[in-house]
């Protein structure tokens, strides 16, 4: 049954070197108030698997926006991410040595995610073959040949923690994406062991029509009131 | 010309490439000014990787514009009829054939067709991306790119920095010509009538087949 | 106990299975009558594989209802807070774990848990519908049936009909008694007090092991 | 760009002989009008890719429901689909031999017209593993060990044409199902040559809300307006 949790809360569920799912592109759809409160947690040492470093500068004027938080206070050891060209932070800790990061190609990177949330074996694509993600043995199972064409099979990817952003969160956990934002949050909300979702707004039972619903709230553990 | 120009260039002669009613998912950079230079009637539907269809500038300053931005992380809005979807939608979107034009920039290209854009070993490491999926799944894939980096070529006899995809691209498109990657080979098919056909070749690691049809590019 | 008198004894007990807040889902047959059995501080979330979540019975006549069905074609709705979607995300839900009960009927069981429910060879071919999804994705699998078909066993040492799925079993209920599928056999742990041991080992094809904590089935 | 065609016209582009993906859960989903039509049509020898056979008697006194028509009409030849329990018919023409019916988990059948739809080259699924479906070489490329658990390589589905209802379509062609209608038709539209739309109701442009589209219209060729 999925509860209600203050973002303190929520954060103090997070141990020191957890896996955890970010939602988000660039910043757009992350969980801004959860990241607020575990940039200054002092937590550290996380797995993050999320799209990207997201940028230093947010729309609103934000000195790093989203994730970028994190990465800036060294609270991350490993990226898993598709793209960190917008984050210079980024760059400049791997050369450090200091933070550790993997990129998977955007589109292996979602179905990979929900290949972990559906049980399914890995995912099957064309995408990669030829080049150097070939021979990422941390993420890619084998190189198959079917019916004259060739495939990476990519493995399954799951988390400890999801953390997603909903505009709207209705009280059983239903979740409603605004925008361009549901990008990775939707197949994240299936891959982790716990999976807790800042709500933009929390709506009445019924506020979301039925078949509107994108993440049914069976998915949802946990439920952080972001909104106000 | 001077960069500016070249790029006006180049951007003003992809945008002919693309027809009325094409679905068309635009890179960074460059590709992304190329509605601004299509004629009147040719619509074309933006797609942007991240999950939107009907991509439109957005004029929004408002907390809204946070809820949706374009895979340059630029707010945008996407036209009425125009829809979002999430990352798995959208990639089965591309990787399925179902998106007409792919139009993005290059590091280097060589004479199969093979692409490298998203890593300098040692120097920048921005990550692929979308990139490897859209070059395979776009029915059309092609580069626009100066045609040289500092002076020398970045249309190869095989490409040297890591690839992004194998034998994917159709045409290139530079300030001096229009290459179309052939069974043969690199066909040049339009010049830039500022250059001669030595002059494009030179600057040109990959051994041009010239077009029996050549035309100036215009 | 007549037929019908058999049924709902074995769905009463069930029922009992059942916790508050899990999200089941039922077979055609016996399981659709589990919530008539629930006692009131047990609410359960009803998946059905068709693409609902939180089904409930529809008494609308109108032709609204040709629009929303169960897994055994039945009209039905979905309550407040339910919700809708697609084949894809519902086969995901159950083969990624997120189903903490399925209850279905069966042919045959056998002492490995294993499972036929969906083919007589020659004789009748349903088809598996989802069942054989359901049976390997669900946290915990429950079959209901007879203990007997016309009086011959249909819980063997193995399965002789064509498997739905292995090792997936992890309960099941007759009329007679309760059998878990352990590591070492199947373990008879409720007995239903109108029967003996001997009588219940004597319909059953399988060696039972009987718990030593055997207690009646009510 | 999507096309509104009449119910015939819709018809008179499906060829004798074709293989076509069919929407709809036990006849919920199925796009009536058009089936009517191509029942009426004198077609036949059609390949039927749909969940099931439907079932004679409809909820609002239909005589044969859905697929079934065509069913009964005897112009399936061959009926890919995961049950087909409720429509007798279907058993006495696989006796008779003149209907070829081949059965197929209904989670990967749903994955296996994601996959055509997607670029992707199989899917990998426990399910069915240790079963006779390992036997079905027209569907499964092979059975694969992974990180020692079983898996099905089930190969990727895609048809000459997806029939499919949607209760409110745009006059651009991007479609919201009502109910549990979205079923097997949001992956069909997806995974075939031409995607034929029945509308229940066709709507202005716009009246769909962005993030409520569920069938993007790109995916959408013809509309034909079945309302009224």
């Amino acid at each position: 049954m999925t509860k209600f949790v203050s973002v303190k809360e929520a954060v103090a569920m997070i141990p020191d070197g957890a896996t955890i799912m970010v939602g988000g592109f660039m910043g757009c759809g992350n969980p801004h108030k959860i990241i607020d409160e575990l940039a200054k947690s002092g937590k550290g040492n996380f797995k993050i698997i999320c799209n990207d470093g997201a940028q230093p500068g947010g729309p609103m004027g934000e000195e790093n926006y989203g994730v970028a938080k994190l990465i800036h206070n060294h609270q991350v050891k490993h990226l898993v991410a598709t793209h960190v060209g917008l984050n210079p932070e980024v760059g400049r800790q791997m050369n450090d040595g200091t933070l550790k990061v993997d990129l998977i190609p955007q589109g292996s990177f979602a179905e990979m995610i929900r290949a972990g949330g559906a049980g399914l074996g890995g995912v099957l694509t064309p995408t990669g073959v030829g080049t150097i993600i070939e021979d990422y043995e941390d993420y890619v199972h084998s190189v198959q040949e079917i019916d004259g064409k060739k495939y990476l099979l990519m493995k399954p990817i799951r988390a400890d923690f999801a953390l997603i952003s909903g505009y709207k969160v209705d009280k059983l956990g239903n979740v409603w994406y605004k925008g361009s934002t549901s990008n990775f949050g939707l197949v994240m909300a299936t891959a982790a062991d716990k999976v807790i979702v800042e709500a933009d707004n929390v709506v009445e039972v019924g506020e979301i029509e039925p078949e509107n619903v994108r993440t049914p709230c069976i998915f949802v553990d946990y439920i952080v009131n972001g909104g106000g | 010309m001077d960069r500016e120009q070249i790029k006006s260039f180049i951007i003003a002669r992809a945008a002919g490439e693309l027809k009325d009613g094409d679905i068309v998912n635009l890179g960074i950079g460059m590709p992304t000014m190329i509605p601004n230079f299509l004629p009147e009637d040719v619509r074309v539907t933006i797609q942007a990787e991240n999950g939107l269809l009907g991509v439109i500038p957005c004029n929004d300053e408002t907390r809204d514009a946070v809820y949706k931005v374009d895979a340059g992380a630029t707010p945008v809005t996407v036209s009425t009829g125009g829809c979002y979807f999430d990352s798995c939608t959208s990639f089965g979107m591309i990787r399925g054939g179902h998106i007409d034009v792919t139009m993005l920039g290059a590091l280097e290209v060589d004479e199969q067709g093979n692409i490298s854009n998203w890593i300098i070993p040692g120097k920048r490491l921005p990550g692929m991306g979308g990139a490897m999926d859209l070059v395979i799944g776009a029915k059309r894939v092609i580069v626009t790119m100066e045609h040289t980096q500092k002076g020398a070529p970045k249309i190869l006899k095989k490409c040297r920095l890591p690839l992004t995809a194998l034998k994917c691209v159709d045409l290139i498109i530079t300030e001096m010509g229009v290459i179309e990657v052939t069974e043969n080979g690199l066909m040049l098919v339009e010049i830039n009538p500022e250059f001669t056909v030595e002059q494009v070749q030179e600057a040109t690691e990959a051994v041009l087949i010239i077009s029996p049809d050549l035309k100036p590019m215009a």
